[in-house]
Parts: structure tokens; C-alpha cells; sequence
């Protein structure tokens, strides 16, 4: 159905893709596998007509297709649900669905209750329940991703890419989007699936191509292949453990560095309490939506609190401020990468050190030879992949900034590090590092607090895990307590229904 | 050079056809406009912002005041320079029921439709300073921009014996007062094939941007200067300080024009500067008031009421056309800033920026 | 933290190295502004030879510290997100208080005072707005610059008059064996300046939260006071460019930095500094502002009329701001 | 301090209508206290012809900020309106010269000279890639530079009975801010129920978003660049009628004029949010201060402060998180 070779793509200081071919049938769910800044959304966007190829061609059926902007790769039947939002903060859901292709009456005008009716059927067989005339801006991360999800939905495309659809969504709504694309396959859409989650691969996915460096590596049905010779190829190494064992036992007596108690935050937060404790991994799961990161930002003072304490290393809190927070040695990796956590236009050294320039202090002067320094040791250490401390952040893949983002709060705490969705859109390889530097860091007596919404990284990272459920805290488990089923269990509704 | 001054022995052109070319005698007939006091007069001013203008209004205040007995209102909108508000402000007094307005119009042709319209209305117009382009109105109350433009242009010719460079140092390029004193005055310099217009060049009214230009214009011609012709007093002082700048020393400064404002009178003396200056003077603004006053009554006026501009001269640079009023050395006050107006009609004791009018409003 | 806890994680796979050389294109639009200076220096002094005599310069240079001095402010507001039309008003209002003390070497201190006091307070009610009412820059600065005028009218009663004492008029427009004396003020402003926006802690607390206010504030600095703090310098140094350029000239009047409110954008633009804020520096506004003044001062000795000198900036601006195309 | 001062972050759903409700009600608000203030200051305010005055006198500015409001939702700003309308307005009447058969046609060719150089702003904005800003900045200085090149004085002039145009009045309401009530009521529509409409909101919320939807995005930066030179022309037309002639500083008020009543009627300068509706109340309440202001008989600098504090006034009441 569609087949792209030879594709080359240059931009300023980085080849991002040097020959990359990929080629899917119709009725196959073809999954496109690489490492962070291997190049599978640049080639997304190339397929897509966001952005022209330096070189290579594009044939959608058996003709060779050249696109002149997004629009035509568009009418030619290529639906691309982005890495990125592509939503209209202050249009409503049914708009954001329609955009584009609004429904029209006699007149010619736009009919704004077709829309509304259809967008609803829509989200009704995704199986979400969204107030379609709402703003975009207002709905949590999880729906506005189903209000992407529901934009391929409207008529059948003949290719449909989805570039990390599952990142910020889980269980449930994974489940329901996985019957819609297996359903689509079987109406003989071509479907490209990019993720990082291997289960998801192996679970859905008929091949798969693997880039890597912006080439192509191999093109392989999933079937016959094992965990281990993907990650090989993704890699090009072995990785025996992705979840790195403790090197010595956690504490047994840990200290209590961090108490939050009785935590309310608007509807979201209805009260909860947590410890966290030096030297521990803590883990706080929950459906995507249960307030865990509402919960999360008023600890570290960046949402108000209407009720509650916090209390760190023995000094109670009744408001706080980021500025307090810091200064007492917690750092916080959200989960917002760009709207909350880098300055895109600035570079990597300036990003990193942001959260502890007073590191980089030399007399009234800012070091920047030791800023330089810094960012070129993370820069090693967290394989960035980039030019150099200098590159800037807006032009890094996803994954990478991620780990920009990680690298700043792992040098600016010395208590706790809150770290939410840490390994979202992070590829396995990074993945494992990330891991490695959580476990280094507790090691050396540091609380983490990891808010996760994939189980086997609660499961195989937590020393203790709290589970929240629309606002509140439904249980906690202790080490061998932890197991995905009773995370789930405390996660979901149907056990407070029995 | 200088030929003594006695009227007998006046040799230059005819002045009044220098102060206006096509003069014919109009009276108009107001008997229409006649009305009983107490008057409520409507005053649309075009802007403030310079201190001829401030002053200039002061009179007109000053004028009420002396009139409160049959003025019982006077109404004073200001557009700030800004035609589309100086229209607006004109259909807002005349639905105020004003018995007269006097208008000072911002341009010429921009308020002419409005101001024709009021007069339709039957309320009575009288143009102040700035008049409109038609002649729907009472009157007109000026001292000529023209005059103002060919006198000095005249002067600079006599000055020259024909023969030289001049620099045109405008206000804004485009806006009326520039360009209805300059116009003229390229007309007398074109009469005379020994003169060369260097280059014409605009200070937007400002000593400070007319420094800078000025410089420019130093660094390109130098000594080839001979004189500069100035639209108004207001950026003189920025232009001889270029030239002082530029290294020229007391005496080697050219010849400037200007107009009512003190500075260039006190320079001109300190770096023995040829100057002429020619004063438009702000107690037309009082004028105004007392013609308002006989139209109200229904007593003839003229079509226009050109005030006297009263012209100076630096001693020993008078020319046949062109002769002192008063004295040049009387004229400058060296305690008053350099933008200070020179010649009004408020007294010693008016200080524009203390002053108080118990006028009716 | 010490930097020595992070634990160090060596890769075992060195990285293939698929950074290529910066192309030229990027360094072209990185020096745009310093390559489209001196062109216009090259181009100007083979057009008109008069262009390139020292008393010239001398003037340029004098003509050109006021716009550098407020580019500065305006540079340092944009770059935290902002963006400052007060600055004009700002200008004539400092100038014109100056004018109110007339004397000797005594009234600078006053005159100082009072003017810093008139810029930073405007600053502030300009930062108050925008940094607390989270009012957009464009209107808060528009409306406190019709209201400083409004101000400034009714504190002069429509016609400010004066001048200032004499050792402003040296600092505004003196020269020293050939050289302005207020580059001196430049200079000591802008190497301030620059060092504060490029070499200290604060100055990378302006960017980033020039950046991405929200993760500045998570980050815990004092955004507003950082917000405020931008004005207010804006304020300052504008009030500094109005005595400056109060100085330069002898009178003081309405039209002191009159056109500067939008001048001072462009120049800062055209050098680079990013509209969206958090990127560019201060060398290349002061360069976008030497341009600026350039183009108008070669068009008049060229002896071109003024409409090609007004069409002449217009086409500047525009050429300058399209050497930053990036793809 | 809190983040959520800042950022989007949800506090309680369903605000769309009360949104709406507040963007609109400030400007009502005000209009409604100023006409009260008005009453008491003086009683020939309240009169009706009072008030048909200031709906006649809004006409100009409503129509510039409508090009302007467009170009604002988009994320953009067009600063060259002022000398385009200088440009445009001494064409007109230099090229009319009182010649009554010319009117058709070159008020014709000034709305369509008018959309050309529009169309040269958008197009220098989509291919230049520099903030509207700017670029209009710099179109606008060629453009003031080109009107003095045609004349430095009031140009030419326009026949008897053109005038109907800015003055003219039918059961005293005037037709010139009637046609553009009507323009603002059709554009409001159409900027609600149509395409175009809505992918103008959407650029200007998120301009990225809409390059990767495949929205027509440069084509629609043209347009709107194009309607604020189209609305610009009218605005110089109207302006020639209300002035008898062209003049070479016509506009130069309304480049910055343009925005207030644009912002003062909700528009988030940062684009994406607003609407015309507020737009035109905007403009009436910019009218209706003016009148108010000359009813008030205090001198101009009370006056420009109190215009500065109200506008300051009324834009503190929207909070903005982007910049703009
Ligand atoms: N606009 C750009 N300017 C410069 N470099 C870019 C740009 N976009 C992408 N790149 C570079 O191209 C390479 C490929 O990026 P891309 O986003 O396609 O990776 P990816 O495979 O999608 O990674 P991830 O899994 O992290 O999303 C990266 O090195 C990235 O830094
Ligand atoms: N409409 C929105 N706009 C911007 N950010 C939002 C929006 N909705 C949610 N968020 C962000 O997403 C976070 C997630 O909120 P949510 O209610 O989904 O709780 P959660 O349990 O933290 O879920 P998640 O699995 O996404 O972390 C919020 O803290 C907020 O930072
Ligand atoms: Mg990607
Ligand atoms: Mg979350």
C-alpha cells in the first residue's frame, strides 16, 4: 500500500534520516522500532507532507507520490496521529475532531450540531465519555489524547500512523484503541504503529521495521521474533536486565524524608497522605486521570493546596512554593516536557543547569565553562543524542529531551526526586539508564517518588507503591504485595464495586 | 549693504504683495448670526504640544475671561492633532448647541467638509490660525504662513544678492504649516538662477531631530552653506548647534530664519548669526473672541483679519525689502527657556506653565 | 547535590557520530546583523565619501546612543517575554523633569534622581500589570504610555520649555579629542548590561523565564519579580536615553525620543532578539539599533528626499528581520 | 503564586459560556458607566442625537480593527494599516480630482490596490517567517514613504454628494456605521459558520497544530492580511468622504488605535480567542469615551489620562497568559 525508499533528511547539523525504506501492505499493523532520535517521527512527518525528504521516494499504491504540504498526503488517505498534540486548545472537542472536514448543510455553511452528534457516536464507540463541546484545553491529557485517537476515526484512511498514540493513555483505553486498529486492519487500512512498548508490539503488530540512526536495520514479521533479539537489533546490544537489580537491599528502617498528609487539590485531590523514605523507590500508580500528578505538583508547591500538610525533613508546610521545595533538595520531572519543563529556544547546557545554577556560581558570574562541562558529562552519560551542550532543545526527538529534563532534577536534589511518567516516549536503551540512574540515586539516600502508568515499570522499580483512585489513595503495597494484579485491582473501579 | 531705514527711501518689493498676491476686499454680512447674550462659544482646537499652541489658547481663555458678562460658556475640545477626532469634536459641539464655533482646523481640506456642514446647520464659523480649504466659514483669523514663507525666502535673496546655497530645514514633511511656508518660498527662490536649494530636509518641529539632520547635511556641504531657511523657530536652535559642532566659529555660521521663539534670538546674538525673525502672533487667539462677539451681534467683518506679524532683524542685516519692526537685541529674554514664545500679548507676568484664566465653562 | 552523585552511566555503544559541521547558513543568520552592519558602513562610504569622515561618525555615533541605550531596556524586556512601548513616553518625561533644575554641576544628582524615579516607576506599574494582572505587555505599556503623556501635558500645561544645565549638554553631546562623550555611557550601560544578561546566574533566570514562564516558576525562581525587574530596567535606562538625548540637543520638548517606543523594537529585532522571547543578545540589538541609524543617516547624505528615506527604513527592517529566516 | 495562574490547567469545566460572558460583559459594562457618567455630567449626553453621533463617529475605526482583529486571531498584528490607509486615501482623492465619473471606478481599484497590498504583507510574513510585527513595521514604512512620494500636501479631492458616504443619514441614523454594523454582523457569522472561519481561530491557537492538520495555514495568513488591506482601502475610501480629500497622514493614528478596540472587546492578543462582535463594541466604546471626554470640559491632559486609565482599566480585567 505504501512504500518509501531511500529517504534522506537533513537538518542543520544533524542527518536525521540517511536511506531509511519502509514499506506496509494494506491490512497489516506494521510497527516502526528505533531508538530516541533514530528518526521515526521525522519520517512520519516526511510520509505525511509535513516536511519534504532531502531525497527518496514515496509511492502510496503503485504510484510515486511527491507531496506539497500536509494537505494532499491528507486527501490522499494518510491520517497521522502525531507524537505531539495536534489539538486546538480553546476549540471544542467536536470542532478539534472535525477540523478540516466539518460537516456542511444545504448552504454551505458548517453544521455545527452534525458535527457534535457524530463526534459524540465517535468518542461512544472508543468508549470514552467526553462532553464534545467542551474546550480541548479543559479535558485531561488521557481524553485529549482519545480526541486524537477519535480524528483517524471519522472515515477510514487508507494509511493510518500513529506515532506514540499509547504514551499518555493506559489499560482500559489501550484495550479499546488495540480493537479499533485490529478492526481497521481487518477493513484494509495500512497502519504504521510507532512505540516504545515492546508488549504492545508483540500484542499487536504483524511486522515491524527497525530503524536505527535514521537507516534501516530490518523489516521482520513479529512473529518468531523474541523480546531479546528486538532489543538487540534496536540497540544493537544486549540489555539483560532492563530493570536493574538492587545492588544492596534497600534500608530496612528507612527515615522519613518527605510526609504529606491530607492533600487537597480542587476535585482531584480528595486527601491523600504519603511518606517517602531515603533510600526508597515509591511508587504511585493509578489510571491515568486518578490525580497523581495533581497530587505530585502540590507537594512540590506548584499547584495550591486547599487543605493539607507537608512536611520535609522535620519542617511542616502548609503552603509551599517551588523555590521552598527546591531549596530543601526535591527536584520534579513532569510529565509535560514542554509546557512545563524546558525552555525549548534555549540549548541543553542552559536547560540542564537550570534547576542548579548555583552550581555553576562562580563569584557573581555564572561558569559557563563548567556549565559546559556539566551538560557534556550528562550529554555522555544519558547518551543525548545531539551536537553538542549547545544544541537547542526545540530541535532534539522527544526521547532525548526527556532525558535533558531528567538529567537537570538529578542534579539539583539531594532529597527527593519526584519523577512523573519518567520513561514516556523514552526508548528501551534510555529506558534501562533511566532506571540505572533511579536505582544510583536511591543508593545514595535519595526518596523517589515514580508516578507510572505502565505496570511492569511499577512493578519492577517500586520498593513500595501507593495506588490512587480518582482522588484518593486506595492502597498501599509492600514489596512482594507488589504485583500487577493487585495494582490493578486498587487502580480500578470494579473491586470497589464488589 | 545696508541701506538706512526710512520709509522714504524703501526700495524693496512691494510688501503687500508679498504678504498676499491675490488681495481683494470682502466683507461679510453676519446679521443672520445675530442673537442676544449670554453666548455659550464652542472652541475646537487642532492640538497642543508646542508652546505657541499653549500660549496661543491661554489668550483665547484670556479673551473669554474678559467677556464672561456675555459669554456664558466657553467649550474647548482639543483633537490632538488627530483630523478623524477634530471632526468628531466639531459634530460634538455643534450637538452641544453651540451659538458660534471657532475652529482651528488641523489640515485644511480634512475638516472642510464638516466644518461647511456645520455652517449649514446655521451655526457661524470662524477659522483661527489654521482655516480650512473653502471658504465656508465667517471668517479667517491668521498671521499668513505664506507671507511668513516669502518674506523670509525674500530676505535670504536680498541677503545673497542673488547668488548662493541654501538649505530648506522644513517642520513635517506634509502637514500644512510646513509646507504652506515652504512652497512660497521655493516659488521666490526659483526666480532667481543664482540660488541653489542643497537640499531639503525635515525636522519634525524638533530641535533634536533637527540637529540631526542638520549634521548630516554640515558633514555633506560644510563652508558651501550659505544660508538656512528655516519653516519656524522651534528647530533652529538644533541646527546652529550643528553648526557649532561642526567647528564653525562665531561669524562663519549662515544666515538662518525663524520664528517666535526665544532661543534662536539669544544664539543668533551669542554666535553672530544673520537672522530674521518673523512672529506669528497667538493674540490672534484673543482676536478671535472679540470677532466672535460682532458676529454674534450681527455686525460686518471682513473675510479675514490678517494680524500683523511683527519682523526682526539682526542689526546690519537688513535688506531693501526687509526691515526691522524692533530692535533684535530687545527681543530675546536670556532668563527664559529656549522654546519660550517671545511675542505675546499676556504681559510680563504670564508664565504659561502657572497661568490661571477664570474663563466661563 | 555535589555534581559528583550523579551516578555515571558509561555506554557501552559509543554513539555513531551523525552530528554534521554547522552549515553556513547557520552562521550567516547568527551574524546577520554585524554582516548587514558592515555592509551598510561599506555601501554608505562608497556612495556618499562624506559618509565615512570622522566628524560624521562622531555625529553618528552621537545620534545613535539614545536608541542604543533604550534598545538595551527594550532588548532585556523582550527577551523575558515582554515587550515595552512605554519607553518613548518614558523618554520625554524624564527629559522634561530635567529641565525643571536649571544650574550647576549639582542639579545632575537631582536630575538623575527625579528622572531614574519617573523611568523605574513606570517600569514598575508596566511589570505590576503584566507580571501580576497578567495584562499582555503590548496593551499595559500602550495604555501607561498615554498615561505618562497624559501626565507629562498636565504637568507642563501642554508645552514643556527649557534646557538642561550644561554638563548635560557634554554628556549629550560633547566629544573628547573626537570621540562622543556619551559613548562613554553606552559603553558603561551596555557592558553592564551584557554582562548581567550573559554572564550571570540572573541573566539566565531572564531567558529561561523568557522561555517557558511556567517552567520558570517551577523551577522556583521569582518570575514576577524577574517580569517586574525587566520593566523596570526598560524604565531606567529609558529615562537615562531621555536625559541623553535631552542633552544632545538644547531644547527640551514633547518630542524627546518621539518614534523610539517602536524603533527600539525593531532595532532589537533585526538583532536578533526573539519576539516570543527567551533568545538573542544584547551585542546584536545595540547592532540592529547601529543599523537603524545608519540606513536614515546615509539616505540624507546621499541627499535622497525624505520619502525614500522613510521607504528606506522600511525596506532595512525588513531586509535585516529576513536574514533570521530559519528552516 | 501558583502555576495555575499560568498555565492551562483544568480548575472546572464547562467555562465556555461564562468565558464568552465576560469578555463581552466588560466592554458592555463599561459602555453602560460611562453613558450613566455621561448623564450626569451633562443632560444634552443622554439625547438620542448624542448618541447617533457616536454611533456615526465609530465607523472609521471600527472598520480598520475588523482587518485588525482577524489578523490578531491568527496570532499576528498588522502594523501598516495606518500608512496604508495614508497611501490609499490620497490615491483616492488624487486620482478622483473631483471628476464624479471616476469615483466607480477608482474606488474599485483602490479596494482591489488595497487586498494587493495586504496580499504583499501576508505573503511577505509566509515567506520571510518573521513575526507580523515586524514585518508589517517595515511594509508600513515603505508604505507612508510611498504616500509622500505621491504628494507632501492633501491631494486632489472628490465631487459633491461623495461625502454621503461618512455624513449621510436616513431617519438621522447614519448609513456609513450602519454598513458596517451589517459588515460586522456578516463577518461574525461567517467567522463562526464557516471553514475559514474556524481554521483562522485555529492557527492562532496553535499555528503548529494547523501546519501538521494540513490547514491551509499560509494560504489563510495571506487572507487575513489580505481582508486587513481590503478593510483598509474602505476605511481610506470612508475617510476621503468624511475629509472632502486625501491626506499623507491620514492613518497614521489608527496603526496603533487599530488595536485598542480590538483588546478592549476581549481579543487575546496572543491569538486564537475573541471575536468581532467585541471588536465593534470595542470601537463604540472608544467613540462613546471620546464624546464623553468632550462632554466632561476638563482640559486634554486630564483627558489622556483618564483615557489611558480606562484602558488600562479595561484590559486588566482579561488576564493573558501568553504574551502578546
Ligand atoms: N526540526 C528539527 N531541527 C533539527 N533537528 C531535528 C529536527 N527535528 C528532528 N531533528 C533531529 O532529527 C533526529 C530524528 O528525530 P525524530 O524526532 O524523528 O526521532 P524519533 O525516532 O521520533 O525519536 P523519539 O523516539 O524520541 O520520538 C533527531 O536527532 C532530532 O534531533
Ligand atoms: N487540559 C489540560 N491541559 C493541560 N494539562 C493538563 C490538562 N489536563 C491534565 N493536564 C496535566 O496532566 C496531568 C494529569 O492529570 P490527570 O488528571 O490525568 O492525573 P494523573 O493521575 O496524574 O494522570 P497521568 O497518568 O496523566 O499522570 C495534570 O496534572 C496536568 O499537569
Ligand atoms: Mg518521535
Ligand atoms: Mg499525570
Amino acid at each position: 500500500m505504501l512504500s518509501v525508499s531511500g529517504i534522506r533528511k537533513a537538518f542543520p547539523g544533524v542527518q536525521a534520516l540517511a536511506g531509511v525504506k519502509l514499506e506496509v501492505k494494506a491490512g497489516e499493523i506494521h510497527a516502526l522500532v528505533g531508538e530516541n532520535g533514530a528518526g521515526k517521527s521525522t519520517l512520519t512527518r516526511i510520509i505525511a507532507g509535513v516536511e519534504s525528504p532531502d531525497e527518496g521516494e514515496i509511492r502510496l499504491g503503485e504510484a510515486v507520490v511527491q507531496w506539497h504540504g500536509p494537505a494532499q498526503a491528507k486527501a490522499a488517505g494518510i491520517h497521522v496521529i502525531y507524537q505531539e498534540f495536534v489539538l486546538f486548545p480553546h476549540l471544542t472537542v467536536a470542532e478539534n475532531i472535525f477540523l478540516g472536514r466539518m460537516p456542511r448543510n444545504r448552504l454551505g455553511l458548517l453544521d455545527h450540531a452534525q458535527a457534535e452528534r457524530r463526534s459524540r457516536e465517535i468518542l461512544d464507540r472508543l468508549g470514552v465519555s467526553i462532553d464534545v463541546r467542551q474546550q480541548v484545553r479543559l479535558l485531561t491529557v488521557a481524553d485529549q489524547q482519545m480526541v486524537e485517537i477519535a480524528k483517524a476515526m471519522i472515515d477510514t484512511p487508507k494509511v493510518l500512523i500513529l506515532d506514540e498514540p499509547t504514551a499518555v493513555i493506559a489499560g482500559r483505553e489501550v484495550e479499546l484503541l488495540f480493537t479499533r486498529l485490529r478492526r481497521l486492519r481487518e477493513a484494509g487500512v495500512a497502519i504504521i504503529y510507532i512505540s516504545h512498548r515492546l508488549d504492545e508490539i508483540f500484542a499487536l503488530c504483524d511486522r515491524l521495521t527497525v530503524i536505527k540512526d535514521g537507516q534501516w536495520i530490518a523489516t521482520q514479521p513479529v512473529a518468531g521474533m523474541t523480546r531479546d533479539t528486538l532489543i538487540t537489533m534496536m540497540v544493537g546490544r544486549d540489555l539483560a536486565h532492563l530493570f536493574p537489580p538492587h545492588e544492596q537491599p534497600p534500608p530496612a528502617q528507612p527515615d522519613v524524608v518527605l510526609q504529606a498528609q491530607d492533600i487537597h487539590v480542587g476535585r482531584r485531590v480528595l486527601g491523600c497522605s504519603l511518606e517517602l523514605h531515603a533510600g526508597i523507590i515509591t511508587g504511585l500508580a493509578g489510571m491515568v486521570g486518578s490525580g497523581r500528578s495533581e497530587l505530585a505538583m502540590a507537594i512540590f508547591g506548584g499547584l495550591p493546596m486547599e487543605r493539607g500538610t507537608v512536611t520535609i525533613a522535620g519542617r511542616s508546610f502548609r503552603t509551599i512554593t517551588p523555590g521552598q521545595a527546591i531549596s530543601l533538595g526535591i527536584g520534579f520531572v513532569t510529565e509535560d516536557r514542554k509546557g512545563q519543563g524546558l525552555a525549548m529556544l534555549q540549548p541543553i547546557g542552559a536547560n540542564i543547569s537550570a534547576a542548579s545554577l548555583e552550581t555553576v556560581r562562580r563569584g557573581v558570574m555564572r561558569d559557563g565553562r563548567r556549565e559546559w562541562q556539566i551538560a557534556e558529562e550528562d550529554i555522555a552519560s544519558y547518551q543525548i543524542a545531539c551536537r553538542g551542550p549547545g544544541t537547542l532543545v526545540s530541535t532534539m526527538s522527544g526521547g532525548n529531551q526527556q532525558k535533558v529534563l531528567i538529567a537537570r532534577w538529578a542534579r539539583a536534589c539531594h532529597r527527593v526526586l519526584i519523577l512523573d511518567e519518567p520513561t514516556r516516549g523514552v526508548d528501551v536503551g534510555a529506558r534501562a539508564e533511566i532506571y540505572r540512574i533511579m536505582r544510583g540515586l536511591a543508593a545514595r539516600g535519595i526518596a523517589i517518588l515514580m508516578i507510572s502508568s505502565e505496570l511492569p515499570e511499577v512493578v519492577g522499580m517500586s520498593d513500595r507503591v501507593y495506588v490512587m483512585r480518582e482522588g484518593s489513595i486506595t492502597g498501599i503495597l509492600e514489596k512482594d504485595e507488589i504485583t500487577e494484579e493487585a495494582v490493578v485491582d486498587l487502580a480500578t473501579h470494579d473491586r470497589q464495586a464488589a | 549693504q545696508s541701506q538706512p531705514a526710512t520709509p522714504a527711501g524703501y526700495q524693496g518689493a512691494p510688501r503687500t504683495e508679498l504678504f498676499n498676491p491675490a488681495l481683494t476686499t470682502c466683507i461679510r454680512d453676519t446679521s443672520k448670526y445675530k442673537k442676544a447674550p449670554p453666548y455659550t462659544i464652542g472652541f475646537s482646537n487642532a492640538g497642543l504640544g508646542d508652546s505657541w499652541r499653549v500660549v496661543a489658547l491661554d489668550e483665547l481663555k484670556q479673551g473669554a475671561e474678559d467677556h464672561k458678562d456675555v459669554i456664558k460658556k466657553l467649550i474647548i475640545t482639543d483633537a490632538g492633532h488627530d483630523d478623524a477626532k477634530q471632526v468628531s469634536d466639531v459634530q460634538d459641539l455643534a450637538s452641544q448647541g453651540v451659538d458660534l464655533m471657532i475652529v482651528s482646523a488641523n489640515t485644511e481640506k480634512a475638516l472642510d467638509p464638516i466644518v461647511t456642514r456645520v455652517m449649514r446647520q446655521g451655526i457661524p464659523v470662524i477659522m483661527l490660525d489654521r482655516r480650512i480649504s473653502s471658504d465656508h466659514f465667517v471668517t479667517y483669523i491668521n498671521a499668513s504662513d505664506p507671507m511668513m514663507g516669502r518674506l523670509w525666502a525674500q530676505w535670504i535673496v536680498e541677503k545673497l544678492h542673488g547668488k548662493g546655497n541654501v538649505v530648506l530645514l522644513g517642520g513635517q514633511a506634509g502637514s500644512s504649516p510646513s509646507e504652506n511656508r515652504m512652497n512660497p518660498a521655493k516659488e521666490i527662490f526659483a526666480q532667481y538662477p543664482g540660488i541653489h536649494i542643497l537640499d531639503t530636509v525635515y525636522s519634525d518641529w524638533s530641535p533634536v531631530k533637527g540637529k540631526q539632520v542638520m549634521q548630516a547635511v554640515i558633514a555633506k556641504y560644510g563652508h558651501k552653506i550659505d544660508a538656512v531657511w528655516s519653516a519656524h523657530g522651534l528647530q533652529v536652535p538644533g541646527s546652529i548647534e550643528a553648526f557649532v559642532e561642526a567647528g564653525f566659529k562665531p561669524g562663519e555660521i549662515p544666515m538662518h530664519t525663524t520664528a517666535d521663539v526665544n532661543g534662536p534670538l539669544l544664539e543668533a546674538i551669542k554666535y553672530k548669526v544673520p537672522m530674521l525673525e518673523i512672529s506669528d502672533p497667538p493674540s490672534q487667539y484673543r482676536t478671535a473672541i472679540d470677532v466672535a462677539l460682532k458676529v454674534l451681534s450681527g455686525a460686518a467683518v471682513p473675510c479675514t483679519y490678517t494680524v500683523n506679524s511683527q519682523i526682526s532683524v539682526t542689526p546690519g542685516d537688513e535688506t531693501p525689502s526687509i526691515k526691522s519692526d524692533v530692535p533684535f537685541d530687545s527681543l530675546g529674554l536670556p532668563d527664559k527657556p529656549s522654546n519660550y514664545l517671545v511675542t505675546n500679548d499676556l504681559g510680563p507676568t504670564y508664565d504659561p506653565t502657572t497661568a490661571h484664566t477664570q474663563y466661563p465653562h | 547535590m555535589k555534581v559528583d552523585a550523579i551516578p555515571q552511566v558509561r555506554s557501552l555503544v559509543t554513539k555513531s557520530g551523525r552530528g554534521s559541521k554547522p552549515r553556513l547558513s547557520d552562521s550567516i543568520a547568527r551574524y546577520a546583523i554585524y554582516i548587514f552592519l558592515v555592509l551598510l558602513l561599506i555601501l554608505s562610504g562608497i556612495a556618499a565619501p562624506s559618509f565615512l569622515s570622522q566628524q560624521n561618525l562622531s555625529n553618528l555615533v552621537l545620534q545613535t546612543v539614545p536608541l542604543a541605550i533604550v534598545v538595551i531596556g527594550q532588548a532585556i524586556v523582550i527577551m523575558t517575554g515582554g515587550l515595552d512601548l512605554s519607553v518613548a513616553s518614558v523618554m520625554a518625561t524624564a527629559a522634561v523633569a530635567g529641565t525643571c533644575f536649571a544650574g550647576g554641576v549639582g542639579a545632575v544628582i537631582e536630575i538623575l534622581v527625579v528622572s531614574l524615579f519617573i523611568g523605574g516607576a513606570t517600569g514598575l506599574v508596566n511589570g505590576l500589570l503584566v507580571a501580576k494582572r497578567q495584562v499582555s505587555p503590548f496593551l499595559a505599556t500602550l495604555a501607561s504610555m498615554i498615561v505618562l503623556q497624559g501626565l507629562r501635558f498636565a504637568w507642563t500645561k501642554g508645552a514643556p520649555s527649557g534646557g538642561l544645565p550644561p554638563i548635560l549638554r557634554v554628556v549629550g553631546s560633547g566629544t573628547w579629542h573626537g570621540i562622543p562623550v556619551n559613548l562613554a555611557v553606552l559603553a558603561v550601560l551596555a557592558v553592564a548590561a551584557c554582562f548581567i544578561v550573559h554572564f550571570t546566574l540572573l541573566g539566565r533566570r531572564f531567558m529561561i523565564t523568557g522561555g517557558n514562564q511556567v517552567t520558570a516558576r517551577l523551577l522556583g525562581y521569582p518570575v514576577d519579580r524577574i517580569i517586574i525587574g525587566s520593566y523596570v530596567a526598560s524604565g531606567l535606562l529609558a529615562a537615562i536615553a531621555g536625559v541623553v538625548l535631552g542633552g544632545y540637543a538644547e531644547i527640551v520638548d514633547n518630542q524627546v525620543g518621539r518614534g523610539f517606543e517602536l524603533d527600539s523594537i525593531v532595532a532589537a529585532v533585526i538583532g536578533g532578539v526573539a519576539l516570543s522571547g527567551g533568545r538573542g543578545t544584547i551585542p546584536g540589538a545595540l547592532a540592529g539599533a547601529a543599523v537603524l541609524m545608519l540606513a536614515a543617516n546615509a539616505v540624507l547624505l546621499l541627499g535622497l528626499p525624505i520619502q525614500f528615506q522613510i521607504v528606506l527604513k522600511g525596506v532595512v527592517i525588513v531586509l535585516a528581520a529576513a536574514c533570521y529566516v530559519r528552516r | 503564586m501558583s502555576i495555575t495562574a499560568t498555565t492551562a490547567l483544568p480548575r472546572n469545566r464547562a467555562r465556555r459560556l461564562p468565558e464568552q460572558v465576560l469578555r463581552l460583559g466588560i466592554v458592555v459594562l463599561l459602555i453602560v458607566v460611562i453613558t450613566v457618567l455621561g448623564c450626569l455630567v451633562s443632560d444634552r449626553f443622554g439625547t438620542l442625537n448624542n448618541f447617533l453621533n457616536v454611533y456615526e463617529q465609530s465607523t472609521d475605526l471600527a472598520l480598520v480593527a475588523l482587518g485588525q482583529t482577524l489578523t490578531i486571531l491568527t496570532g499576528g498584528i498588522d502594523l501598516s494599516v495606518g500608512s496604508m490607509i495614508s497611501l490609499l486615501s490620497v490615491l483616492t482623492s488624487g486620482i478622483i480630482n473631483s471628476n464624479g465619473d471616476l469615483v466607480l471606478p477608482v474606488c474599485a481599484g483602490i479596494i482591489v490596490l488595497g487586498m494587493v497590498i495586504g496580499l504583499i504583507n501576508g505573503i511577505a510574513i509566509v515567506m520571510l517567517r518573521v513575526h507580523p510585527l515586524i514585518v508589517t513595521l517595515g511594509t508600513g514604512a515603505v508604505l507612508q514613504g510611498l504616500a509622500l512620494l505621491y504628494t507632501m500636501a492633501p491631494a486632489g479631492g472628490v465631487p459633491d454628494g461623495f461625502d454621503f458616504l461618512a455624513y449621510g443619514r436616513i431617519a438621522d441614523i447614519s448609513v456609513g456605521a450602519t454598513i458596517v454594523l451589517l459588515v460586522y454582523l456578516l463577518a461574525s457569522f461567517l467567522m463562526r459558520r464557516t471553514a475559514t472561519g474556524r481554521n483562522i481561530y485555529a492557527i492562532g491557537d496553535d499555528r503548529h497544530a494547523a501546519v501538521l492538520l494540513g490547514l491551509p495555514v499560509k494560504r489563510l495568513t495571506m487572507l487575513v492580511y489580505t481582508l486587513s488591506g481590503l478593510l483598509c482601502a474602505m476605511t481610506a475610501i470612508y475617510l476621503v468622504a468624511r475629509f472632502g480629500s486625501g491626506q499623507p497622514y491620514a492613518g497614521a493614528n489608527y496603526t496603533l488605535a487599530s488595536v485598542t478596540p480590538v483588546v478592549v472587546g476581549g481579543t487575546m492578543l496572543s491569538g486564537g480567542r475573541g471575536g468581532v462582535i467585541g471588536t465593534l463594541l470595542g470601537a463604540y466604546l472608544i467613540a462613546l469615551l471620546n464624546d464623553f471626554l468632550n462632554f466632561l470640559h476638563v482640559s486634554t491632559e486630564i483627558q489622556l489620562v483618564v483615557q489611558g486609565l480606562i484602558i488600562m482599566l479595561a484590559v486588566s480585567a482579561y488576564r493573558e497568559g501568553k504574551r502578546g
